[in-house]
């Protein structure tokens, strides 16, 4: 239904996006013993340390070859050794997981060939787990730094199944970059309450739950491991969740032969009612109790909240998947999507529910939303000074989410996960009609609304309002 | 108490009421309320009405006295609005205990209105009279009268203890304490020949003010209003009103009958909820204000205000009237929204299939007859199951009523409008109407009721599943016990439900070469299997031409 | 540590507690099939029905013998008798539970005599359950109702076991009136983790969650059967959670000899490692690795909000074992409890970790926390005027919250539970400093704290600020 | 690209610097940060270096020419505080596309500079370069200059590619843009004989604030703070100034000794943090402005502030002291901070435990032996783990650090306490000290740590039981088969361990009577056979006297 377009910026202004070597660094940090390593020069890492950090209140294992302008003229390689070398001995990781940066790409440093030459070169090294991800900065954004590594994990790691009989209980679970660790725990618990062993790849549930190891350790502290990575070509099938996801379980299909289904979207009642069939059927099993209940839980929470999300103005910021996933859920429930964002291409976009889908910035999203009465937004923090600029609520989703605690626990999937989100949003809406919205004896003194200007000079226009 | 039954008995002669002229004398005495049946009673008592009726009177403290439950369990759940004073909101009782019971509350009932106007200094306190003390025999008229006098300052008993009737004679109990005690007691600053009370219009969630801009504009000033937004001081004063709207609730009809008959003030039934009825009544209010002495222009400024209104409200609802073509709406609700909602709603292209009449008089039900027809769907008592079934079954594709019916409708997955008290958005006036309007169109088009209604998939699964489960236990007894026979038993699928051998069987004896072919043979219908059927396809040696045949079928 | 005062008023102001009927109306709520029944007049009902309405927007079956004036003089047998057999007719519940008010209690209504009476007289009722409880609404709190109740139903309900065996898994839960549905939901699933199988008296999970069932019933439309609590008594153990339903589970001992283990508290950590220690006792199961997890998870999230809830001043208004549970756990986590207001007295009330708790009202909390410039209000909805005017952030909990969606499922038991309540009010604190405390140039100007006046005209001071 | 070498070979010649002047030509030249190491590097580049010096300038547009995760992966995460102008936070970036690789991105740059200039009208613009179109060779210099003239606003370039070396080269490489392009370039629109500049001051949450109002109440005037809550103007204007402070940092050394040379600004290097350093730094300041020509009384009235607040502060700190008493605290900062908050925490009383001086120089080093005598444990390089395992091994009771290593002292459930950028709290001057030591106290004594420590209580049960259960297998394996076997054989427990027969063997044999004695027996230890086992032993006939006797034991 959605026209996907860009606008016609030299500049972006408060960037949606972030890069995609982080985008593939994050994916690596679900496996377990991870050391992810960014190519590039220091910045490049410690920029995208520091945003996980603060929004996973975590440490978080994250590595650069520390590029420095001459290395950068004489090419990447004993850079790349170095770091492998240095870190293969100091943190004693599973695995190092390597992403290429702007830096590196535009060089044209041929990682993969470094790699090759590494392993001749070093035979401790020639069977240890490295894989290497192309992730050009100034192509794609985050998401799609995930989607490729993970399609590469699957392709490097994963064995092609010899002889050896599936496993009618086993279940590979591929999960987009918009699920939490949270999330990862539902999904597990579902799974498993039908008897299904589920095999994450990634595990983000497993290393950024936020739990106390009992040891420090300088690499992830648990997700994945490798050798269950390897073994995934003898589950029955694969679940992918989330369109960027086609392209890892396709190539385990291809690998391996294991089937997979996608499901595009886990937060509202249909989709679930569609996984919840389809862990039925593949188990075997009649729906446990608990999901009958939990889902007549969800339909009580859509009636209670439809009367304060119904009509609503939604302005929504997000990664195609997440925008498709929370933006769908919330037009079924009579939100109207009036403002969409996103920050790179994807085939669920032209099936949002509303007229246009714009490739874009918070700039383009906090205009639109002005402009077009907008009174509820969604987006990752960073959409906080726009909300306060907008005077609207201000719902976050997404990564990241710095300035509240807990961002790694947030729930949207499942019937109980989107309960939850239900009862969060529509509390927010009833707060700001509290708080903002009560009649006075002036309210409808003209009953037609103004209409609001292009908002060229928003930020000039409250620069004494937020200090 | 011999007082209280005085005052009951006269509010049961209301001679303002249509319902009670076709009364008896005997009929009349019973009161003008059913006698409540326990365990089938349902609504609030007199206490609860009398509160509704004054409460909403802004900067009055509102004392309960009685123990906790009267007032601990009922505080702050009103959605009347204010432009100002706050107090109204505050929670003040007595909280009366066992030593209160044993010695009588009395003196701590006096206590409690000296505290609260050392504290919070009111221009006036309401104390609420509840059953308890009313049965040990505390005589609130009296504290109230001393506490007036010592204190210096209105101290207004309210009579209306929850045992002695419904909410409704609670509206009148209430009504009757203003008019014994409030009503005329002080001057107002100025008048002007423009001054109006409104009776009965308690601003549930400032719908009170979707009207007055259109009064403002043509200079009618609202004098008092009983008890939206009121203040004592005008309420006190309103004796000097030159016309009164009682407004869409005969509720406080003795205060408009008796300010009629003690101040000259006339008064006339109206509502505002509908474009006809809105203008209908500034139509009155104008007529009877030209009556009393107003310039007769402002007939003709109200006809210019109301062709206006409704030619802005017309145009906005307009959109609406083919996608509400064949909607039909039951409404479920009491006394004159019975009628009045029914034509607002009718205006906006809704058919009514149903409305209730349980608290509707017979001037009411003749409205509606004229509004709906002869053959109108007058529903005089409907049970939660009926409502319920009659939702279930779609016999309706929405419903109005007040919030405590709600879940009947929203369980039997239909849209839902609330248009009691309890509601968040204002319906009075043309901006109501479209409100309204908007809000029904809302309800009815949210997408969300098509998913709710789906049968739940994983229903079908399981039936599908009983029945594969069901033939596979007839094969596995056909199973005998040697070692091919337990290697052919091995299952297949995770679900366990097709064995090895079974499928083999398939295969072999029809030919098959596609999953497709085996699941029409084997009842095999599962997900998990399709892989592992591959699996054995691959492994079996190839398969006759006829078989080629079968599998393109 | 605590003194328990109550201070001299003869008003009180903004009530904190609700009347004892509507507590023992609501514990009948959780029972199967059940009719909750108030004896005294219809307003009685009709402003507890409301109440429970708007808190769990549901139906919610309540009814009432309906007492006139002329009633009261006479005494209620005719009432009470009629109000039966209407029910009993009409509605064809499983049960109905009696609850006398202030009228009835007032009057000296014998209605056990009825009901012996009315077994009589009525052939067709003489094994028809029926309890009454004494709750004169002059007397105690809404949690006192609660209490008596659920003892009552023990004593009428539940058999003597007459020589079959006890079963071992079978555990008997007796929760307290400050739990959810929510919470009930996550104890039973943390018990059956255990292999255990509980029986809730009273289940509210079953009746008060918000389901959709297929069917219209006048009466609760779930919790425990009749049945099952008459079976109680074959049960291993009696788990009592607040101290409110000690007196249950004694009843529970004396009447059928199961032990009982009384935790007072399941919000926090310590008190949920005894939980989950005493179910590993008891069921001789080891603890379900997803509880070390969720063990690790609170761990950290204490740890991620202790920079936030640390040495905050608290004002807290809420029933004895809520007001004991959330106010321990908060003062474990630095905060401080500055200003503490209850319903009615409870033997945890002196060892609540503050100098003084109140039995009292809301305006002596709003007052407390005024002049002792408390940063955090804790308590049900009608706190929220008192937030409005104090301008600190407010968290809902307790009954009734009418203000907000969702309350059926709030969760406070359990490692998750008391995860969520943390995260919920750090964030609520960190909101609240972004919003409202930013620094200035101004803010250092003088360091010295002003001293707040009694709040005598409080409320007059902001008659303009709030509509 | 030249051009940039020669700016860093400068900075690297700093005279300024103590650090440089003890070291010989060649490895001046090297630089003065070690090299970076592949695979254990942590920390910034030269462009967070100098957007981190140069953002908090809270009018100016900041601009980054470079692909999206040079801005979109860092946006809006320092914690500077504003007084007003907003347009700092906003991210503004060319977010440059494999097109402009190819093509070169300088025609994009320039398009930005111009959407920027008429969508937001900023007083400036500073454009920075990063790593990708240093390499690919856009000229921003030129095109900063185009530009400038062009659009008649003052757009700056800032060379300051993340390649060429560590945050601490950006400050510098930040420093000198503002050397070359912005200071001189206006003139205030008055002077005072108290003008002051503040150099490497940030104003992070809002520290500045906590100082500002005693330089105001001394009639000094910060006419530029470079870069916390300044200006464009301020800063443009700023060598105007008599005097000026280096704060708590050598970032911007080389602005301060060039404005030094160029305008005659003597400056010194001081710090806000710690009572005492507080007022040296209040001092210094009077002083110079009196060497340059204030009025003496300055230093008077210095001294009588110093004196008031410095009594203010150690009176709120004095209850802290015996709280702090033997608490060892360990500080893992960097540079400056290295010895002035050492001086700030021992003046609370605390232990110092170690300081890292990682960062820091000679002269650094020997403030701290100055502070904690000459055996001071400095540490030049801790990792992780190491200060972990200190943490966990409780060899200090506190750790104040940045907040990438908060983790490490929470995982070991140790108090922590931010005192880098990102922290919510403001620590400088009199009043932040005592906010410090409010801090301190409130992570120390929290009683959640106690809690945290606790080993997990299930362990304990666990270990009971695995001891239990093999005790029971080993009496399991010597059970036969017969009727009354099974019958003996039937678990009393739910949790399996103990059968009936052992109890009733254990229980005749020894003639127990209690459950605690047949605990002993059997080791059967759980909370559900107590139950059982009373049942049994009451089902048992009579025990001897033996028995009652044991029992009584």
């Amino acid at each position: 239904m959605a026209i996907v377009t860009t606008p016609k910026k030299a500049c972006a202004v408060n960037p949606l996006k972030m890069s995609q070597p982080i985008g593939g660094a994050f994916a690596f940090m679900g496996l377990r013993g991870a050391m992810p390593l960014l190519h590039g020069s220091q910045g490049c890492t410690s920029f995208g340390l520091t945003l996980f950090v603060r929004h996973f209140k975590e440490a978080v294992p994250l590595q650069t070859t520390a590029m420095s302008e001459v290395a950068t003229v004489l090419g990447g390689y004993e850079n790349v050794e170095q770091a492998i070398f240095n870190i293969y001995n100091r943190a004693k990781p599973e695995i190092i997981g390597i992403c290429s940066t702007g830096v590196t790409e535009t060089n044209g440093d041929d990682v993969d060939g470094y790699i090759k030459l590494i392993r001749e070169q070093h035979p401790q090294l020639a069977k240890f787990p490295l894989v290497f991800v192309s992730t050009p900065d100034f192509k794609d954004a985050f998401q799609d730094g995930w989607e490729k590594t993970v399609a590469c994990m699957v392709d490097v790691l994963v064995e092609a199944p010899v002889g050896a009989e599936r496993d009618p209980a086993r279940v590979n679970v591929l999960p987009g970059c918009h699920l939490t660790p949270g999330d990862l725990y539902e999904l597990r618990t579902i799974l498993e309450d039908f008897g299904l062993k589920p095999s994450f790849l990634p595990d983000l549930a497993g290393s950024l739950d936020g739990h106390i190891p009992d040891e420090f350790t300088p690499t992830t502290i648990g997700g994945i491991g490798v050798d269950e990575v390897a073994g995934m070509g003898r589950s029955s099938w694969t679940i992918a969740i989330g369109a960027q996801m086609r392209r890892a379980a396709e190539a385990m299909q291809a690998k391996t032969g294991v089937p997979f289904r996608l499901f595009e979207r886990l937060c509202g009642l249909i989709p679930n009612d569609e996984f919840i069939a389809f862990l039925s059927d593949i188990s075997g099993r009649p729906v446990p109790a608990k999901y009958r209940r939990q889902r007549g839980q969800l339909a009580d929470a859509m009636l209670d909240a439809h009367f304060h999300v119904g009509g609503r103005k939604l302005a929504i910021g997000a990664e195609p998947d997440l925008l498709f996933d929370l933006s769908s859920m919330l037009h079924e429930m009579g939100a109207q999507v009036t403002a969409a964002v996103t920050t790179t291409q994807s085939p669920v976009l032209e099936r949002i529910g509303t007229n246009e889908v714009l490739i874009g910035d918070l700039e383009d999203l906090e205009e639109l939303a002005w402009t077009r009465n907008c009174d509820l937004l969604i987006t990752h923090s960073h959409g906080r000074q726009a909300a306060a600029r907008l005077k609207i609520p201000f719902y976050r989703a997404g990564f990241p989410m710095f300035d509240r605690i807990g961002a790694g626990h947030q729930l949207s999937v499942g019937y109980r996960g989107t309960r939850d989100v239900i009862f969060n949003i529509a509390n927010l809406v009833i707060a700001d009609r509290e708080e903002n919205h009560q009649p006075t004896p002036d309210s409808w003194r003209t009953s037609r609304q103004p209409l609001k200007p292009s908002r060229r000079s928003f930020i000039a226009s409250t620069e004494e309002s937020i200090a | 108490m011999s007082s209280l039954s005085a005052t009951i008995q006269e509010i049961f002669n209301e001679p303002g009421c249509a319902k009670n002229a076709n009364k008896s004398d005997a009929e009349r005495k019973k009161g003008c309320t059913k006698q409540l049946q326990p365990g089938g009673a349902a609504g609030g008592c007199a206490f609860d009405g009398a509160k509704i009726a004054l409460q909403p009177f802004t900067d009055v403290a509102h004392l309960v006295h009685g123990p906790i439950a009267c007032e601990g369990n009922s505080w702050d759940n009103r959605g009347a609005a204010s432009s100002g004073a706050s107090i109204w909101r505050t929670g003040f009782t007595t909280d009366m205990n066992e030593t209160d019971i044993v010695f009588g509350g009395e003196k701590r009932l006096y206590k409690a209105i000296k505290e609260i106007i050392n504290k919070y200094n009111p221009p006036a306190i309401f104390v609420y009279q509840t059953c308890v003390p009313a049965m040990i025999g505390d005589d609130i008229n009296a504290v109230c009268k001393a506490a007036s006098q010592k204190l210096g300052k209105p101290v207004i008993p309210v009579n209306s203890p929850g045992f002695v009737g419904p909410k409704n004679l609670g509206n009148k109990l209430a009504g009757e304490a203003l008019l014994e005690h409030v009503i005329g007691t002080q001057e107002p600053d100025y008048t002007t020949p423009y001054d109006i009370n409104l009776i009965g219009e308690y601003n549930l969630s400032g719908e009170l003010w979707q009207v007055k801009p259109l009064l403002d504009e043509l200079g009618i000033r609202i004098l008092s209003c009983i008890s939206g937004d009121g203040k004592y001081r005008e309420v006190a004063s309103s004796h000097r009103a030159r016309a009164a709207m009682m407004v869409c609730s005969k509720a406080m009809i003795n205060v408009a009958r008796k300010m009629e008959e003690r101040y000259g003030i006339r008064f006339f039934e109206g509502s505002f909820y509908g474009i006809q009825d809105s203008s209908d009544s500034l139509r009155q209010i104008a007529r009877l204000l030209v009556e009393r002495g107003a310039p007769s222009e402002l007939i003709e400024h109200t006809e210019v205000v109301i062709a206006r209104e409704e030619a802005r409200a017309w145009a906005a609802i307009e959109p609406y009237k083919p996608r509400f073509a064949g909607k039909r709406a039951l409404l479920i609700t009491g006394g004159v929204k019975s009628w009045s909602v029914v034509a607002a709603l009718q205006e906006a292209g809704l058919e009514l299939v149903g409305t209730s009449v349980k608290k509707s008089t017979k001037e009411d039900k003749e409205r509606i007859k004229q509004l709906m027809g002869q053959d109108a769907h007058m529903i005089e008592n409907m049970t939660p199951r009926e409502i319920y079934t009659m939702l279930k079954n779609a016999k309706a594709d929405i419903m109005l009523s007040g919030g405590k019916s709600q879940f009947v409708a929203l369980k039997a997955t239909m849209p839902w409008l609330d248009i009691n008290q309890e509601r968040c958005h204002a319906y009075m006036g043309y901006v109501g109407m479209v409100k309204l309007v908007e809000e029904i169109d809302r309800a009815l088009f949210n997408p969300m009721w098509e998913q709710l209604r789906r049968p739940v998939p994983w229903d079908e699964v399981a039936k599908n599943r009983q029945k594969a489960i069901a033939q596979m236990d007839a094969q596995a007894a056909a199973v005998a016990a040697d070692p091919e026979t337990t290697r052919r038993a091995k299952k297949v699928c995770f679900c366990k439900e097709v064995d090895l051998g079974t499928i083999e069987d398939a295969i072999r004896s029809h030919g098959l070469t596609s999953v497709e072919a085996v699941r029409q043979h084997t009842n095999a219908f599962g997900g998990c299997c399709k892989r592992r059927i591959e699996d054995i396809l691959a492994k079996m040696p190839a398969s006759s031409p006829l078989a080629m045949l079968q599998a393109a079928e």
